[in-house]
C-alpha cells in the first residue's frame, strides 16, 4: 500500500454539530461503497469546512466561500469523481452566495452540504446570515435558503436535515448522493448543525424540526405546494426538516450539466493530451476558421 | 449560386490614367476607415485587408472602437507593406471619412500627398485633399439599402489603389459566403457602383498601384487568436471565463471545437468563479486557463494566491486595457505588470510571461501550460489589448519540437510503486510529484492553508520555514526553464531599447527609422517579466551606455521592475512612456527618444 | 445657478429597450417632486449601467456587478437622500448575485431596477443568466429573479415591468419610490427592457406579458399564491408581470435598515463631525471599556 | 455583593522565606502560560496583566493561538518591566503548563533561573526546574469544578511573585466585575486555593518579587482598539466589514458605540460588499473604513482601484496575518506590503500609512482620515498581527492639537458661490473640491470610466492625459503631508536599522542590547510607506554604513521597495528577515545582526 493522506483528529470543539454530520457523510460513502480515492471533498474555509482532513479521500480546502466554484471545476474536469462540497452557512450563504444560486443553475450533479449554525464558528460567534434578529445584535431576518433553492426551477435535489438525527441524515445523504451518480444533477442538503460554543440550539431545534413528509398532502416533487407548506410550517414557528425537492422522474432530457457537455464522462482531466493528430483535431478547426 | 461578375476586361479600373503621370507604387501603405459605431468601417477594414492579404503583403489592421454597440466614432487602420510590419503607420495614404468627425480625428494623420474619401451625403468638406463621393446615396438609390455604403466605398478604394478585379471580388465572397446569397450579391454589386463612380469622378484617376508582397501560408491573426490555438495544442482543456473586453475572443474560439475534444468551456457568473473552477478543475488534472482583462483580473487575485500557495497549476491571460478601473475598456495599454508581479497577499511564486507577437502569443502558450504543470504555481500570460485584437500577418505555427511536458505527473502505475504519496513532498527543485484524484491506492489533500507534505493543516515552525522555501525557491530553479528574451538590431549599437508584448511592433519600427538615420540601436524583447531573468538582462545592460525601456504606462511600471532587480544599472535604465490609450507609432517613438539624448526620464 | 454636470445624450442603440425606462424614470421623479440633488442613481456597468449619465441627478457608476453594496453605503450614509440602483442582469444576476440576494435581507429603502434583457449588451451579446436555453450556446436553465425575491420572507416590494408598457412601468416606479420614501425597505423592479441589437424580444415579449393582477385570486401580500400563480403562468408559456409583492399594511414594527440603524435620519454623512464634546462620547465610552 | 478576602495578615505570601535567600526583585519579567485552547490560559494571561498594571509596570502581552476554538496547543505570554516595552521577552521566568506539550513547547524558553510550573493532575515531569501542583484537581475537588484551574494557577504565581494580595483581588473584581457574583466568588476562591498550595509546598518558596513601576494613566491597548478609537475621535462613521482574524475587533469595538453617535457600523455578506459599502458612503460624504486581513484584502483590490480612480476618499485597514492564502490566520507576518503598494490593475494613487505603536494607531488612523479626504483617494492603514492583537501599556493620548481636516470639502454656501461645481475639476494639487449629494443645486457623476472634468465619460486623448496627470501627480504634492518617519537610537551610528509596525518593539530591544554591548545604532521607523519618502529615507541612508531593514517575511519586501526607490543606495539596504509567524525577540534579532555583520542579505 502506498503511504497517502490518512484521517487526521478532528479539531471540532466536543459536541460540535458537526459531528453528527461527519458521521453520516462516512456511513453513506460506506453504504454507497464509491473507493476513497474516486471521491473528492472540497471544503469550505470555517469550523465545518475543515472536514476534509477528518475523512480518508481527497480534499480540496477551497478559498472562503469559493467551495462551489472548485467543486463544479473538479466534477466538470473529471465527471468520473464523485464530488461533495461542504461548508458552513458564512461560507455558503455570505460569501459564497453568488455561487450558491449559481449551483442550482448550473445543476452539476454533485453534493453540497452546508453545516448551518446560524453564526461564524471560525471567527468567534457573530452572526451568519441565517442567524435570527437579535442574535449578536443581528437587525436582519435571516436567509432562508430551502426557500431560495425551491425558487429556481431546476430539478435539484434540496434536503434539510439535523445533526440530532443522524440517521435520517445519512439516509438523506445517500440519496442525495445516488441522485448524483445517476447524474442528474445537483444536490442539495442544509443540515442543522448546532455550534454548541457560540449558538446551542440543539434542544431548541429538536423541538421544533417538523419533517415535511409527516404532513398530508406532502408531495417534494411539487415546488408550489412545498413552498406554501414550508411557509405555512415557518409560521407556526417551527421548523421543515426533510426532503424538499425531488424531481418527478428521470427527466427524459439530459439535465445535469456534465452530462450535457461530457456525455461520453470523458473529460478534461481524464483526456489525453499528448501532441496526436487526434489531439490536435480542434486545432485544425479552429486554425481553418482564421482568416 | 450565382454572383454578377466584375468586368475584368474593364482596364480603367487596373491602370486606368493618373493624376500626373503613372501611378506610383507603394510597398508600405495605409489606409485608415473612421465614421460611426455601425456604419460598417470595421468591413471595410476587413475587406482590405483581405485584399492586401491575398496579394502577399504583410498586413496590419488596428481598430479604435469605443465602449458602446451603436454610435459614437469607430475607426479602424489597414496597413499593408512588403516588408514585416506590426505597428500602425504612422502617416495615411488614405482616409475614408464616413461623418465629419472621422474626417477632422483624421486628418491629422494623413500623409502629406495622402486623399481623404468622404461620404458627401453624410457631410460637405472643402479641404483641398478630400473628395466626396456619395456612398449612402448611391447604395441606396441602386441596392436600396444605404447600408452597402461600406463596401461601396470598398469599391472605390479598390478603383483608386488599383485592385485586380478577380480578387476583389474572391475577397467579398470570402467575406460572405456564410451570408445568403442576397447579401453576397449585393456587396458584389455596391463594389461595382463604388469603381463605376470613382472612374466617374474627375479627381478620382488611379493614383497608386500596390507592390506585390510575397507571403504565402500566413494568416491574418490576433494574440487572442493565437493564444487559443496554443492553449488547444498545449493540451488545454478546461477554460471558464467572464467576458470582457479585450478578453472575451479567448473564450469564444475555444468555444467553437474545444467541446469536441472532451474539452469544456464555460462562461462563468463572474471571475471569481471563472478562477476557482480552473482552480478546481487543475486540482483535477486538467490544464486549465481562464482569460480576462484588469477588472476581472483584480478580482482574481485571491485566487491567484490559492494557486500559488495549494500549489496547483492554473494559466490566467491578462488582455491588459486602460486602467485604473474600468477606465477604458476598448483601449490599449500596459499598466497592469506591477501590480502582477506583486499580485495577492502573503507570497508565493508566480511566473509572468509575455509574448511579443503573434507567434509569440501561440508558442508561448504552450510554454506556460507546461511550466505551470511543471512548477505547479499559477502562470500569467500578460498580454495587451493592441496584442490581442489588432490582426497581423502571421506565418504558419510550425508544431514539430513542440511538446506537452506534464513534469512530475505519476501514472498510475508509478503511483502504485511508490511508498508515499505526498502532495506537498520536499523535493530539491521544490515542485512535488502529482497524480490525480481518482488514482487507485491513494488520496491526498490540497489546501490554502499552511501544510505538512501531506497537505494538513500544520503550525510547526521549521514545516513553515520548510513549506515558504519550498514554494519561493521554485523562482530559482525555474530561471534556466523559462522563456529568454530575443535580441533585435546592431549588437554593437550602444544605445539600447527594452519592452515587451506588441510595444515590439513600434520599437522595431523605429530601430528601422533611427538605423536609416544612421543611429545603430539593439532591441531586448522581454518574454519572461517575472521572474527577472537578471542573466539575460545585465549583460545587454552593460553593453550600452543607456536603455530605454518602451512601454505603455504612467510610472514606467517594467522600468521600475527592472530597476529594484538590478540597481546597481539603475543609471541605464531610463523610461519613455505612453498612456493615452494607443500604442506608439515607430516615428513617434523615435521622435520620443531623440527629445530623450540629453536628459532623462519623464 | 451653479453650472453643474447635465444630463448626455443616450449612448444606446436606437430602440433599445432602456429608452423606455428612462423615460418611466423621469416621469416618476417628476411626479413625486423629488429634488434633483437628492437624487441619486447608482449605475451598474453594461450598456443599462451608464443611464445615471442619461438622468440630471447625481450618479455614481459603481463596479460591475456591485451597484447594490454602494447604493446600501450611499442610503445608510445618508437616509434623507432618494437612492436608485439600475443596471443590467449580468450585472446584477451574475456577478452581483451575492449581494442581490443580500439585498432583500438588509432591506435598506431604494429602489434596484434591472432591465433585463438576457444578455451582456455591453459586450456584444453573450448569454446572460436570464438567457434561454440555447440561447448563444447557453445550457443553463434561465434564472428567475422575481422567484427568487419571492422565496424570500421580507416585506420588500418587488414588481416586474415591460418596456414596451412605459406608463404601467411608471406607475410602479412611482409607487416602489413612495415606499421607500416612506422607508418601509426594499423595492426591487425588474424591467424586461429588450435589447435590440443582440436579442430583440419586444414581440415576443408583448405577446407573452400577462399581469398578475388580471387574474382571478391575485393577492401580492401573499408570497404562497403569488408563487402558485407565477409558477402556473410560466408553466403555460407566457410571461407574469405587474407587482408581485406589495406588503399588506405599514407594518407596525420598523423595517427598514436605514430607519432600524438611524431612527432619526441623522447618518454618517449629515452628522457633525468635527471634535466636539458631544463627538467625542463614543470615544469616551470606547477607551473607558479599555482595560 | 460579599466575596472572601483574601487575609491580608498572610505575611507568607507576601514575603515568607525564599529558597537560598530574600526574593529577588525583578525589573523585567516575563510569564508564559500554555494550556490546550479552552483551559484559560488567556484568562491568566490576562489577570498578571492586569496585576502588574496596577503596578505601575509597563506590560507587553501576546498570545499563540491556533485557529481552532477549542482544543490544540495555545499560550499567551505576559511580559512586565519597568521600563517601557513592545517586544516578547526572549527568556521566561516563569512558565505556567497545562499540558505536557505546554511544557515542551515552553523549555526552551526558559530563562537558566526560571521555573515551570505545571499541573500535575494533568501530567508529570521529572525536570528538574519543573513543579507539578494538581490546579484541576485542587479547583476540582474544593469549587466543585475543575475549571478553575486558570485562577487557581494564578493564585499559586501570585504567590510565587510576592504579590500584594489586595491588588491581586481587586484585579479579579475589575475582571469578573460583569459576571455573576457566583463566579466572582468562585475566582476568588481560586487564588486563596492556589496561594495556600503553593504555601505548602516545600519547593515553592517566594524567589521572586516584582519592582515596582511608575506608569499611571496608561492602558493595556491592543492596536485594533487605538484603531477604533482613532476612527471615532477621526470623524469616522461608517464602517463595513466582514469577520478575519486579526481584524475583527476593529469592527467589533466600532460597533459598541459608533451607532450611538450618528454613526452606521455593519457586518456585510464578504469583502468586496464591505469595500463597496464604504466607497457608496463616502461618495455620499461619510468618513469610512473597512478592516481586514489578507484574503480579504485580495477580494477588495477592484474596489480600492475604484476609489482611486473615481476619487472617492476611502479608509482600508490592513492587519497582516501569515500568508500565502488562507496561510495561517492567528499568526504574525508583514508580507501584504509589496502587494498594496502595487494593488490593482491599471495605475492609481493610494497611500500606505503605517503605524509602529499603540499610540500611532491611534494618531494615524487619524491622520490618514484627514489625508484619505483631503487628497480624494484611497488611504491604506497597514498593520501587523503583533501591533493589531498584543496587549501593550499605552499612555493617554492627548486629543489638544488634533483636528478633522476636511481638506477641500464645501459648504452648501460655498457650492452656491461657485459658477460651476466640477467633481474632478483640475486643480494644482490634483484634489478638486467636493461637495456632498444633496446639496442644493448642484448635481454631480462620479465614475471609475476615464471620465471629464464633470465626471463625464470621454475618451478624449488630451483629457486622458491630463486626468492621469492629475491623479497620479496627488502623489508628489501630498509628499510633505505625509507621515514622517521616526529616529530613535544614537545619532552618529554608522549602522542603520529600518523598520515599521510592530517590528519597532524588537528593533528598539535590540538597539538597547547592542548599545549595552557597545555596538550603537540608530533605527529609522517608516511611517508612510507608500509613496516612499525619499527626502526623508536617503539622509539616514547617506548617514550609516549599512542599513539593515528588518521585517516579517520571505522576500524583503520593504527593502525591496527602498531599493528599487532609492537604487543609488542600494548596496547599504541589506534584509533581514523572519516569516515563521512570530515577532522577533530582541537577542534573537540582535543574533541575527551579528551573523550579519560580515556578509549580506539572503
Ligand atoms: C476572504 C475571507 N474572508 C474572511 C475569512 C475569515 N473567516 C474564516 S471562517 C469564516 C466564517 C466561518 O463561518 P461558517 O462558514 O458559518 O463556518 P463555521 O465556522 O460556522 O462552521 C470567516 C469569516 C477568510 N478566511 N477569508
Ligand atoms: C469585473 C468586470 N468583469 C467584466 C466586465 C465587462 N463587462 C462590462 S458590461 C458587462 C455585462 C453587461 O451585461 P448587462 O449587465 O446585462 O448589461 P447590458 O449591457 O445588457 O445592459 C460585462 C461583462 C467588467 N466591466 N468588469
Ligand atoms: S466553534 Fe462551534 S462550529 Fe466551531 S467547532 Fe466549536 S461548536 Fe463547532
Ligand atoms: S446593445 Fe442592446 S442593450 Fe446595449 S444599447 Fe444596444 S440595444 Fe440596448
Ligand atoms: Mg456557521
Ligand atoms: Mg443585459
Amino acid at each position: 500500500m502506498v503511504q497517502s493522506a490518512k484521517a487526521i483528529p478532528s479539531t471540532w470543539c466536543p459536541g460540535c454539530g458537526d459531528f453528527g454530520l461527519l458521521a453520516a457523510v462516512k456511513k453513506a460513502l460506506i453504504e454507497l461503497k464509491v473507493p476513497q480515492h474516486q471521491t473528492v471533498l472540497v471544503g469550505g474555509i470555517g469550523c465545518s469546512g475543515g472536514i476534509h482532513n477528518f475523512l480518508e479521500i481527497n480534499g480540496l480546502h477551497a478559498l472562503h466561500g469559493r467551495l462551489l466554484a472548485q467543486a463544479v471545476g473538479v466534477k466538470l474536469a473529471n465527471p468520473e469523481l464523485m464530488v461533495i462540497a461542504a461548508g458552513g452557512d458564512g461560507d455558503g450563504y455570505a460569501i459564497g452566495m453568488g455561487h450558491f444560486m449559481h449551483a442550482f443553475k448550473k445543476n452539476a450533479s454533485f453534493l453540497y452540504l452546508v453545516m448551518m449554525n446560524e453564526t461564524y464558528g471560525l471567527t468567534k460567534g457573530q452572526a451568519s446570515p441565517t442567524a435570527p434578529i437579535g442574535f449578536e445584535g443581528n437587525v436582519e431576518r435571516p436567509f432562508d435558503a430551502i426557500l431560495a433553492a425551491l425558487s429556481q426551477p431546476v430539478p435539484n435535489f434540496v434536503a434539510r436535515t439535523f445533526s440530532g438525527d443522524p440517521k435520517t441524515m445519512t439516509k438523506i445523504i445517500v440519496e442525495a448522493l445516488r441522485f448524483n451518480q445517476e447524474g442528474r444533477g445537483f444536490a442539495f442538503i442544509e443540515d442543522l448543525s448546532p455550534c454548541i460554543t457560540y449558538n446551542d440550539t440543539f434542544k431548541l431545534w429538536r423541538e421544533k424540526v417538523v419533517d415535511l413528509a409527516t404532513l398530508p398532502g406532502n408531495d417534494p416533487s411539487n415546488r408550489s405546494t412545498t413552498f406554501r407548506q414550508y411557509l405555512e410550517v415557518v409560521e407556526s414557528g417551527r421548523i421543515p426538516i426533510g426532503v424538499m425537492h425531488r424531481p418527478a422522474t428521470v427527466s427524459a432530457e439530459v439535465e445535469s450539466l456534465e452530462l450535457k457537455l461530457l456525455p461520453d464522462h470523458i473529460g478534461p482531466a481524464n483526456a489525453g493530451i499528448e501532441l496526436s493528430e487526434e489531439n490536435l483535431t480542434g486545432y485544425r478547426k479552429l486554425l481553418a476558421s482564421v482568416r | 449560386m450565382s454572383a454578377p461578375a466584375i468586368p475584368t476586361a474593364d482596364r480603367s479600373s487596373q491602370t486606368g490614367p493618373a493624376v500626373g503621370g503613372s501611378p506610383k507604387e507603394l510597398t508600405d501603405l495605409a489606409v485608415l476607415i473612421g465614421g460611426q459605431g455601425g456604419d460598417g468601417t470595421l468591413t471595410v477594414a476587413d475587406l482590405l485587408a483581405r485584399y492586401f492579404h491575398r496579394r502577399g503583403l504583410y498586413v496590419y489592421l488596428s481598430r479604435n472602437v469605443l465602449s458602446r454597440i451603436r454610435g459614437g466614432h469607430a475607426d479602424s487602420s489597414v496597413r499593408a507593406s512588403v516588408d514585416p510590419t506590426t505597428s500602425i503607420k504612422s502617416e495615411m495614404e488614405l482616409i475614408v471619412a464616413f461623418d465629419a468627425q472621422s474626417l477632422e480625428l483624421g486628418l491629422p494623420e494623413l500623409a502629406p500627398d495622402g486623399l481623404v474619401l468622404y461620404d458627401s451625403s453624410s457631410f460637405h468638406s472643402d479641404r483641398p485633399n478630400a473628395i466626396g463621393l456619395p456612398f449612402a446615396t448611391l447604395a441606396g438609390s441602386q441596392l436600396g439599402q444605404p447600408i452597402y455604403k461600406n463596401t461601396t466605398a470598398y469599391g472605390v478604394v479598390s478603383y483608386l489603389l488599383g485592385f485586380d478585379p478577380a480578387e476583389t471580388r474572391a475577397v467579398i465572397e470570402e467575406r460572405f459566403q456564410r451570408r445568403s446569397p442576397e447579401a453576397l450579391e449585393k456587396n458584389l454589386k455596391a463594389i461595382e457602383i463604388g469603381r463605376k463612380a470613382a472612374a466617374e469622378h474627375p479627381e478620382l484617376a488611379q493614383r497608386w498601384s500596390v507592390a506585390k508582397g510575397s507571403l504565402s501560408g500566413y494568416r491574418i491573426m490576433a494574440g487572442n487568436q493565437a493564444v487559443a490555438l496554443g492553449f488547444v495544442v498545449g493540451g488545454g482543456r478546461f477554460f471558464a471565463g467572464y467576458p470582457i473586453t479585450p478578453a472575451t475572443e479567448i473564450m469564444e474560439y475555444l468555444g467553437r471545437y474545444l467541446p469536441s475534444m472532451h474539452g469544456v468551456v464555460r462562461q462563468a457568473e463572474d471571475e471569481l468563479a471563472s478562477i476557482n473552477m480552473v482552480i478546481g478543475a487543475a486540482y483535477a488534472g486538467a490544464r486549465a486557463m481562464t482569460s480576462t482583462s484588469g477588472p476581472g483580473l483584480s478580482l482574481m487575485t485571491e485566487g491567484i494566491g490559492h494557486a500559488g500557495a495549494a500549489e496547483i497549476p492554473i494559466l490566467v491571460a491578462d488582455c491588459q486595457r486602460v486602467g485604473p478601473s474600468t477606465g477604458q475598456p476598448t483601449r490599449h495599454e500596459q499598466s497592469d505588470l506591477s501590480h502582477l508581479v506583486h499580485i495577492g497577499h502573503g507570497e508565493f511564486p508566480r511566473f509572468v510571461i509575455s509574448p511579443g507577437s503573434i507567434e509569440d502569443c501561440f508558442y508561448l502558450t504552450i510554454d506556460a501550460l507546461n511550466l505551470a504543470e511543471r512548477w505547479r504555481l499559477p502562470v500569467i500570460l500578460l498580454l495587451d489589448q493592441a496584442l490581442c485584437q489588432n490582426g497581423t500577418s502571421t506565418p504558419p505555427f510550425d508544431l514539430n519540437g513542440l511538446r506537452v511536458d506534464r513534469g512530475k505527473r505519476l501514472s498510475a502505475e508509478e503511483v502504485a510503486k511508490l511508498e508515499a504519496y505526498q502532495y506537498y513532498k520536499f523535493t530539491p527543485d521544490g515542485s512535488s510529484p502529482y497524480a490525480p484524484p481518482g488514482t487507485p491506492g491513494i488520496t491526498a489533500q490540497v489546501t490554502g492553508n499552511e501544510h505538512d507534505e501531506f497537505g494538513h493543516v500544520s503550525v510547526n515552525i521549521p514545516n513553515r520555514n520548510k513549506m515558504m522555501a519550498k514554494r519561493m525557491e521554485k523562482l530559482i530553479h525555474a530561471l534556466p526553464e523559462l522563456p529568454r528574451p530575443r535580441t533585435f538590431g546592431e549588437p554593437t549599437a550602444r544605445i539600447g531599447l527594452i519592452a515587451y508584448g506588441s510595444t515590439e511592433g513600434p520599437v522595431r519600427e523605429a530601430q528601422e527609422i533611427l538605423a536609416a538615420k544612421g543611429t545603430p540601436t539593439k532591441f531586448l524583447q522581454i518574454r519572461t517579466i517575472f521572474p527577472v531573468l537578471t542573466d539575460t538582462i545585465v549583460p545587454f545592460l552593460e553593453s550600452v551606455d543607456v536603455a530605454y525601456v518602451v512601454e505603455h504606462n504612467y510610472t514606467g511600471q517594467l522600468a521600475a521592475l527592472l530597476r529594484g532587480a538590478m540597481p546597481e544599472h539603475h543609471k541605464r535604465i531610463q523610461s519613455i512612456v505612453k498612456y493615452d490609450g494607443f500604442s506608439f507609432r515607430g516615428p513617434e517613438l523615435v521622435a520620443a527618444l531623440e527629445g530623450r539624448k540629453n536628459g532623462p526620464v519623464r
